[in-house]
């Protein structure tokens, strides 16, 4: 599979994906149900972000359906400064 | 550029007024849905005369097959009316017959297991069309 | 001569502000050729005025702060290429307006200052306030842009050719002049939702961030959250999309917009912003890969 | 005046491509066949789209609800343009927005939901009918 980018950055370098607050999550999957992306799923009855890479950078619909607040995402002023940087030093 | 894939479209009647609508319906979706599904489009009819330009487009981007329920064929002369050139005709009643694609219409919950029946050997003359249709049209480039 | 501007004041006329914008726009429209907009004709007949909104870039003129001229413009789809207050200018120049709803000869040369800085600053303005006039097209069927277009089955997606930039969470910014911004949905985002049966708004006043959250669009396939292009905070909400949320369906660019947001520095944000031909590469691989 | 012909000409819209379309269909058909068969009648858009003289004049000012599943109303716009007087104008995706997140199936078959739906918007027509029925619009059409 080719390497995907976000805004001329491989993927791969970016950090964006759900963190999960396992002592809040009661594995009611709605955020895998919700996620077209394959971002989540469920192995031995728990709840894993399998496909990081998947996810949308900036897009955090899922975190919408988690009525117990137990998914996060990384900062996104950070991000944006780190995809900045990264653009610079790719030139 | 890769040659873009041609789809062939298939437009049905849906006719609201008898049973043949139904089953043009439903064999039209098993097209899209099972049979076909990356292969085939369609569009609602009556978009020809609601719709853009756009719309109006449809018959002369894909090749169609129209479907219709009884042998006014309304489909298929609305298509060549206002869309351009149809392919293939296909008319469920010729298939399954005057008395069953004329009674009433049906709800798609409704169908006994003949009426089933019925739906994929419609669905059979619109995967034969469909063959032919890709058989004998060379992929035309319509994508840029 | 045909008009290049479209003059939209408040006319208000219970303020002497109201009484010195009418004024601006009538002398506007005498040095100019500019178009003048009634704004209580705007109102009362939502398409009287369609094609100067759609041709021409405007110059809305407010005499107080409830800004009804600048509200107009936004529900009408004007394209504001300058703005004006008249009561901030009358503070900034030190002037006052008296009481009078009858203008005094004393105004003339306040609002010829007014008039000759408006014009010079519309004829400069930027880019995305031209006119497809200006680019040597007609306006075309939708409104006023023009688009470039692929192709997928039966599914045709427009990228509007100039005025707007986009990001690749596939939502655009278009620059309105001065400090003003619509934000939107891209026309991906409608095909790949398919009937959009209901609009979330930001609310007025609030701060976002580039990438923050600016609103959301809802089909009964999937919910897409809008990722703001730029920074800024929202002075405008198409409440249109309220009752007629396939207004995104039938055009995002135009009748579809969902904010207006007042810009904190786009040249920071602009970095991390596509042209309508990147974005283009980048809606033509995403079709790729969408299956419907 | 025929009875056939007093009766209220129940449009949908033959929308194939989605659930909207069929929930339009099942709708339309119930009200017709099962809440209302002395007061409404249903007939084909795709003959109305032709020139078959019967379909027209049936149609032509006859009192019309036409039920649409998106916002091109199909069933709207060629009713009207066959020569119906569309008294009613429904379009389902309007009710969706009372059924949030609710699946109601495909554009082939209903969920249990969708059905649900279908049964709320039968009884919403059967209502509009008896209305224009009270108010004697259908006696006017004549």
């Amino acid at each position: 599979m080719p390497e995907t980018t976000f805004m001329g950055v491989p993927r791969s370098l970016i950090d964006w994906s759900p963190r999960i607050d396992y002592d809040k999550c009661n594995y009611c999957m709605e955020c895998a149900k919700f996620c077209p992306h394959q971002v989540y799923e469920q192995r031995d009855g728990k709840l894993v972000v399998a496909n990081p890479q998947n996810c949308v950078v900036f897009c955090r619909a899922c975190g919408k359906t988690c009525g117990l607040d137990a998914i996060t995402f990384p900062d996104k002023a950070e991000v944006t400064a780190k995809i900045k940087e990264l653009r610079k030093g790719g030139e | 550029m890769a040659e873009a894939e041609v789809k062939v479209g298939i437009i049905s009647c849906s006719g609201e007024d008898l049973a043949g609508g139904t089953l043009s319906r439903l064999a039209t979706r098993k097209l899209l849905d099972e049979r076909r599904p990356h292969h085939t489009v369609t569009i609602c009819l009556p978009l020809f005369l609601a719709g853009g330009q756009e719309e109006r487009m449809f018959a002369r981007a894909f090749p169609t097959i129209t479907v219709d329920g009884c042998e006014k064929r309304c489909a298929y002369k609305a298509t060549e009316r206002l869309s351009g050139k149809v392919n293939a005709s296909i008319v469920v009643s010729d298939i399954v017959g005057k008395e069953a694609a004329c009674g009433c219409p049906l709800a798609t919950d409704a169908l006994n297991e003949d009426q089933q029946r019925m739906v994929e050997l419609i669905a059979d003359a619109i995967e034969a069309a469909f063959d032919k249709a890709q058989g004998t049209r060379k992929a035309a480039k319509i994508v840029d | 001569m045909a008009a290049k501007f479209a003059v939209l004041p408040c006319n208000g006329l219970d303020k002497p502000a109201g009484c010195v914008a009418r004024e601006i726009g009538l002398r506007l429209a005498e040095r100019d050729q500019a178009a003048l907009i009634c704004p209580v004709l705007a109102h009362a007949a939502a398409a009287r005025y369609e094609r100067e909104a759609a041709a021409l870039p405007a110059i809305v003129i407010d005499g107080c702060a409830t800004r009804c001229a600048s509200r107009l413009a936004a529900e009408r789809g004007f394209k504001v290429a300058q703005k004006v207050v008249v009561s901030d200018e009358a503070k900034k120049a030190g002037r006052d307006l008296g009481d009078s709803l009858r203008l005094s000869d004393e105004l003339s040369p306040f609002i010829d200052e007014l008039v000759t800085a408006l014009l010079a600053a519309a004829q400069a303005a930027p880019a995305a306030a031209t006119t497809p006039a200006d680019e040597g097209g007609a306006p075309g069927e939708q409104g006023g842009l023009e688009y470039d277009t692929h192709i997928k089955d039966k599914f045709i997606f427009r990228v509007p050719r100039s005025g707007f930039l986009f990001n690749e969470n596939d939502c655009w910014l278009q620059p309105l002049g001065g400090k003003r911004a619509r934000v939107g949905v891209t026309d991906f985002v409608q095909q790949s939702l398919s009937d959009i049966i209901y609009v979330t708004l930001p609310a007025l006043g609030t701060e976002v961030e580039q990438f923050g959250e600016i609103g959301a669009v809802e089909s009964a396939k999937a919910v897409f959250e809008l990722v703001s292009p730029a920074a800024g905070r929202v002075v405008a909400v198409n409440n249109a999309l309220l009752t007629n949320p396939e207004f995104v369906n039938e055009n995002p660019y135009e009748k579809g917009w969902l904010a207006e947001i007042e810009l904190t520095d786009l040249a920071a944000d602009r970095d991390l912003l596509l042209d309508a031909a990147q974005y283009m590469e980048i809606l033509k691989r995403k079709v790729a890969e969408f299956h419907v | 005046m025929s009875e056939e012909n007093r009766k209220v000409i129940v449009l949908a819209c033959s929308g194939i491509g989605k659930v909207y379309g069929l929930i339009a269909r099942e709708a339309v058909l119930k009200v017709a066949r099962e809440l209302r068969p002395d007061a409404a009648r249903t007939m084909c858009l795709a003959l109305l789209m032709t020139d078959d003289a019967e379909a027209h004049e049936i149609i032509n000012g006859a009192t019309c609800i036409t039920v649409d599943g998106c916002p091109k109303l199909c069933a709207a716009k060629n009713g009207a343009l066959a020569g119906g007087v569309v008294a009613e104008q429904v379009r389902v995706v309007d009710l969706f927005r009372a059924y949030r997140g609710v699946n109601a199936g495909t554009a082939t078959a209903l969920t249990a939901d969708g059905w649900k739906i279908v049964a709320d918007l039968a009884g919403q027509l059967a209502e509009k009918i008896d209305a224009l029925r009270a108010a004697g619009t259908l006696e006017e059409a004549e």
